[in-house]
């Protein structure tokens, strides 16, 4: 797959929030979330982020959507010089399903009404194991189910931006590898630059390229992992599994 | 373990219960034995009288019109509105004085008022029957918007649902309930105000009828003229909002 | 907004759809004395006195019948609406037919339904009555119940009232079914010293419209004069207008037939006028500013003279 | 980067609103030169002899101890059978043919009867506009009760809250939208009734001022008067209802 | 800890469960989700439920808990005869806080009211690391500490039965551990019988003295596991690691 060396692919949106702030309804002074964190992300490339429960990853997540604005910083886009960030898939930590839909509305609503959305939709129903459930109302699925519907809609509208918050948990190991595989079939074909959450340093050495570690209250960048394994590597468990335990172990001394 | 009910068993259960609500006025009135309240048959028989040969009809059309017009214009304005107002904190301040005004301004006074500047022709009574709605549609809707979910907003924004499919799938059926509120005591609340506005200031329908009985205090006439408008109201109820309740809410648990 | 229109030779008049004058209305029409006069007139029917005067001040009626205080107040207020004589009824006291209640001074403790509120003339009459015979004003002296008529009517039924001051109309129906009057509010009036017959309400019309429209309304008041003595005179006119009339029985049907007679104004000269004049200090005596406003005496050109300018 | 609005920016609009209403009436009177539409200053006037040397503050009390006790009943009685009615399905056929009957009747047939059969007197009277206001408050608790999240009832449940916590803190924070419409606009029905109560019966109120001078078509007063009622209406929005509410919506993002 | 042999524990629940069924709303015809299942639960026992994603684990427990009724079967309470479970904390797999009260408040709530809560509650957060947050309203806190939270609630009543609906996902892995080796700790202290939903197997074989495993599509008992390491092994990781290993094969047997 991509050959070239990452750091020369054009970056897609640089982000460096100087302070976000949630204001503590009680005491009514300022809770600082994240500090000065920068980064940038470059087109196509898969980035995870990993850091303590609670620390601010969702948050930084909804900021570079663009869905919360109050912040001190920026987040710059290289292609479009706007606030919007480009053809966004976002797949929630909740699902976020609306429940009045049946599964398959869910999924068409976010498509593009000219575009032929039932094939497609049918297709990924297939692929996240959900064939038999596109008439069930959204809240009547478990919860898994409806982890990979919110899956299923992030793809659905081939996001050049996939933003995913914990998108593996909440299922069983033999579905969690088989999204994963997907995962990777899609940026293979259409190759959207990906930023997810994730407490599985296993699951982040298998998709990503890059590691962000969060460190906690406020949240800063302390470390950034370069993963390292070529593309084609990426299915084969024991390169990974030699990686993973390296990582780990780093891991380990970073958040002692 | 609990056996679900039958979808039949509710139907009886409403049926029995209005049966039992015309026996009891039944047994009420042989008990009162006065003209004061009149048997359901007595009110009943007049009714029809007045429908066959009498000017019902024209009375019952007049008043379902301005209620429907008045119904339209003030779910559509006053919902809008209380909508944007349950958003907008700014517009919310702007407007909130003068919604607590017109909430709490008498119907009469509304009334005469646009009576007497307008004059009285069927605009003015349709808009001050609407504008007698409309604040109170504006507060249904207003709470219900703010209780609208900060998650669906969201999601809505980053796949960029655009405004029309954001209104129709995310925002109108969380609003759901509240419409309905607002529907339902609006039908019930127009009407009442469609009766006074056609006690000061028209020739024809339900209300205007009412009231030329109560001068004769002829109690059999008011019942009957109200009652041929409830039961509008009734198959309005039963044919067309709750079937349409029960659609909209099939997905809930 | 209050500048009334007629359209070509219509006269438009508000009236209750089954009061007094509806059934003169339709006399009128009936007998083609409106045509005779070279105008058509068109009674459009209301369901309460209010909603006649709403139609009147917002220019849906040209005519409409209430009394010349209102008339009084409005031209204080710079609306020059005037008056011509429709009826000297007005109303009575009204106590059941085996009442113990003898006399004015008898009605001490009882509870009474005024109809109307508390500036209804007839209550006010009795007032300024009972304030001239014992000095004692009656409102402190009784426990009044102020009430819609046909409510009040109902309620005495039910003995829950132990007299009533209520409207003609309403008295009529009451002493149709053995209610006896008390008092009527004439010998109210002649007690207090007021001899002369002075209608209490009449038509009612935007001066400015009458005088635009002489014609129509010279025509008008002659046929509403015919009429008046058609309906005083013949017996088969009222037996034509008894569905007019919703009465429940012969006896109510009689008793507002000879009501309206009693009613017809008999003359209009200079001593009604001045007694009229007399009629308004007592009223404000008892009613105060809250009943005529802040004016001392009569609004001048209440009573219209029909003369030109 | 959008900076929030601070505190006091709402309040200085809402001054600035409530200001603005008052210029337009006022250059209004001036427009229409006539008494029908009089000048605020007029009208205010007006009110402050009639509270200093008049009637006013009594009436407004008689008014106000009617408004206060009708609502009380109607929030109660209608808001547990409508609540019941929301979550009982049962119940709910029974009762919803009498609730259309109740919802649907005239203000003044109910009132009529009210008085015919009762006599007109203090209790008839606030019973008939209590009975004018439940059938809306159980409507819209009953479509409140309707959308209570299962989930959190489960929750309730498996820790064996009770009834009495389950209803404190789990349903009634839910319903709390529900109830902030049945209050607000249930002030502003009853007090509407009241007025149609106050004219057809009552020897005090705002209701029968209102109907006096309505008979002398003294349009300064009829708006003296409803003004009274609509400031102490506007207290208690402002002074309760909403601080309350803020007070209820704080945990809201 | 625990020498005796758990079998010789008296049973504290008795689950049959013939047939439950949820109804289609599109086709109206019922769609089987449990059949014939049928296991015991003993006093001081901890059994982990595993699965596919969407077959029916999270309607089991919902079953036991009582919460719904509507299914062929029965679940027999040994102690009491009622249908009613003995004193219950369940960790739904949605956190269900109540979002209008503070995180203190929402765990109070559950407390009886006579106890001296305020301790009891600070000494709850602190354990799961939710001291700052007291007095946030629980819908102003991030996913993981709101799983954290009703954990602390579900702990607070000091439950006979523990009902678990995949406790620790969403938190990263050394907070995970610390919760896992405090529910062992509060298992020690007042002996609940625990029953939870994992996909982890790591999980659960570090926890559980059983492993039920549960088929899709409907839901059979395909396999009890007994794991069989004694109490005072669950820290060792390198005998859980070993044990996991052997399970595990066991298992992508079992699912393959
Ligand atoms: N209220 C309901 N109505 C209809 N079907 C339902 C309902 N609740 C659950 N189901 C169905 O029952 C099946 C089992 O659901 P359940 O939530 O028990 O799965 P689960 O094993 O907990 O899955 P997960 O691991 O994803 O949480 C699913 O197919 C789901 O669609
Ligand atoms: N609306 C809000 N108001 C106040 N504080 C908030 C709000 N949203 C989040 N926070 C706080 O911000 C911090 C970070 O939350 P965030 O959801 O970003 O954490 P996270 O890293 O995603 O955690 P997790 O792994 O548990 O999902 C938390 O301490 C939380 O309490
Ligand atoms: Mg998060
Ligand atoms: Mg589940």
């Amino acid at each position: 797959m991509s050959s070239e060396p990452l750091t020369q692919c054009p970056p897609l949106v640089e982000v460096e929030i100087a302070r976000k702030c949630f204001a503590d309804p009680e005491s009514h002074r300022p809770r600082i979330v994240l500090e000065d964190l920068g980064f940038a992300l470059r087109a196509a490339e898969v980035v995870a982020v990993v850091g303590p429960s609670g620390c601010g990853k969702t948050t930084l997540l909804q900021l570079i959507a663009g869905l919360d604005r109050d912040f001190e910083g920026r987040v710059a886009w290289a292609d479009t010089r706007s606030e919007q960030p480009p053809r966004l898939g976002y797949v929630f930590q909740n699902p976020r399903l609306l429940p009045w839909l049946t599964l398959r509305k869910n999924i068409e609503l976010v498509l593009n009404e000219r575009a032929h959305p039932r094939r497609q939709v049918d297709d990924l129903l297939a692929l996240t194991g959900l064939s038999g459930f596109a008439e069930l109302h959204a809240n009547r699925l478990s919860v898994g189910m409806q982890r990979r519907a919110a899956l299923a809609r992030a793809f659905a509208v081939q996001p050049q931006l996939l933003l995913m918050d914990e998108p593996f948990v909440s299922l069983d190991a033999p579905t969690a590898q088989q999204l994963r595989r997907l995962l990777i079939q899609i940026w293979d074909r259409t190759r959207p630059t990906i930023l997810f959450v994730t407490h599985d340093l296993r699951e982040a050495t298998m998709l990503a390229d890059r590691i962000l570690c969060l460190s906690s209250n406020p949240a800063r960048l302390i470390a950034e992992i370069p993963v390292g394994i070529p593309r084609t590597e990426r299915l084969n468990e024991t390169a990974t599994e030699r990686r993973h335990t390296e990582i780990r172990s780093r891991f380990e001394r970073l958040y002692a | 373990m609990t056996p679900s009910l039958p979808a039949q068993h509710p139907l009886a259960l409403r049926l029995a219960s209005a049966l039992s609500l015309i026996l009891l006025w039944q047994w009420g009135a042989w008990q009162a034995q006065s003209n004061l309240l009149p048997t359901p048959s007595a009110v009943l028989d007049l009714a029809w009288g007045e429908l066959v040969h009498g000017p019902l009809l024209e009375h019952l059309g007049a008043t379902l019109r301005r209620v429907v017009l008045a119904f339209c214009i003030a779910m559509l304005v006053g919902g809008t509105l209380g909508g944007l107002m349950g958003r907008l904190k700014t517009l919310d301040a702007i407007l909130d004085p003068w919604l607590v005004l017109l909430l709490n301004i008498p119907a009469l006074v509304i009334i005469i008022l646009a009576f007497v500047w307008f004059g009285l022709n069927e605009t003015t009574a349709v808009i001050a029957i609407a504008l007698n709605k409309i604040p109170n549609v504006m507060i249904i809707l207003r709470e219900g918007a703010r209780t609208l979910d900060p998650d669906f907003r969201e999601m809505a924004q980053s796949f960029r649902l655009g405004w029309r499919k954001t209104l129709l799938y995310v925002t109108l059926p969380q609003l759901l309930p509240y419409i309905a509120v607002a529907a339902r005591s609006g039908l019930a609340l127009i009407w009442k105000i469609v009766l006074v506005v056609e006690l000061l200031g028209r020739n024809d329908g339900i209300g205007f009828m009412l009231h030329t009985y109560f001068q004769l205090f002829d109690v059999t006439g008011i019942l009957a003229y109200s009652l041929s408008f409830i039961l509008v109201m009734l198959g309005i109820e039963y044919a067309l909002l709750q079937p349409l309740e029960r659609l909209a809410n099939r997905w809930r648990r | 907004p209050s500048t009334p229109t007629l359209a070509d030779g219509t006269l438009r008049l508000a009236v209750l759809k089954f009061g007094t004058l509806s059934w003169e209305a339709d006399v009128i029409r009936h007998n083609g004395f409106d045509r005779a006069e070279g105008f058509s007139l068109e009674p459009s029917a209301f369901a309460g006195p209010q909603a006649t005067l709403v139609a009147l001040m917002g220019g849906n009626a040209d005519i409409a019948v209430t009394d010349w205080i209102w008339v009084s107040r409005q031209r204080d207020a710079g609306r020059p609406y005037s008056f011509v004589p429709y009826s000297t009824a007005i109303g009575a006291l009204m106590v059941p037919g085996g009442s113990d209640i003898g006399s004015l001074a008898d009605l001490a403790g009882h509870r009474i339904g005024v109809a109307g509120g508390p500036l209804d003339k007839n209550w006010l009459l009795l007032r300024a009555l009972a304030r001239q015979r014992s000095g004692l004003d009656l409102a402190n002296q009784v426990e009044p119940v102020y009430g819609a008529p046909p409510l009040l009517n109902a309620q005495i039924q039910q003995d829950r009232l132990d007299a009533v001051i209520t409207h003609w109309p309403y008295a009529a129906r009451l002493s149709a079914i053995g209610y006896r009057p008390l008092m009527d509010a004439r010998e109210a009036m002649s007690e207090l010293g007021i001899q002369a017959e002075v209608p209490m309400i009449g038509y009612v019309f935007n001066e400015d419209w009458a005088k635009s429209h002489r014609e129509t309304t010279d025509g008008f008041f002659r046929a509403v004069a015919r009429a008046k003595s058609r309906l005083a005179e013949s017996d088969a006119e009222w037996e034509r207008l008894r569905p007019l009339m919703r009465a429940k029985d012969e006896a109510t049907f009689i008793a507002l037939r000879e009501g309206y007679r009693a009613g017809i104004p008999k003359g209009w000269g200079a001593e009604e006028r001045v007694a009229a004049e007399r009629l308004f200090e007592i009223l404000r005596a008892t009613g105060g500013s809250a009943l005529v406003g802040h004016s001392e005496r009569l609004a001048p050109g209440t009573f219209w003279d029909g003369t030109p300018d």
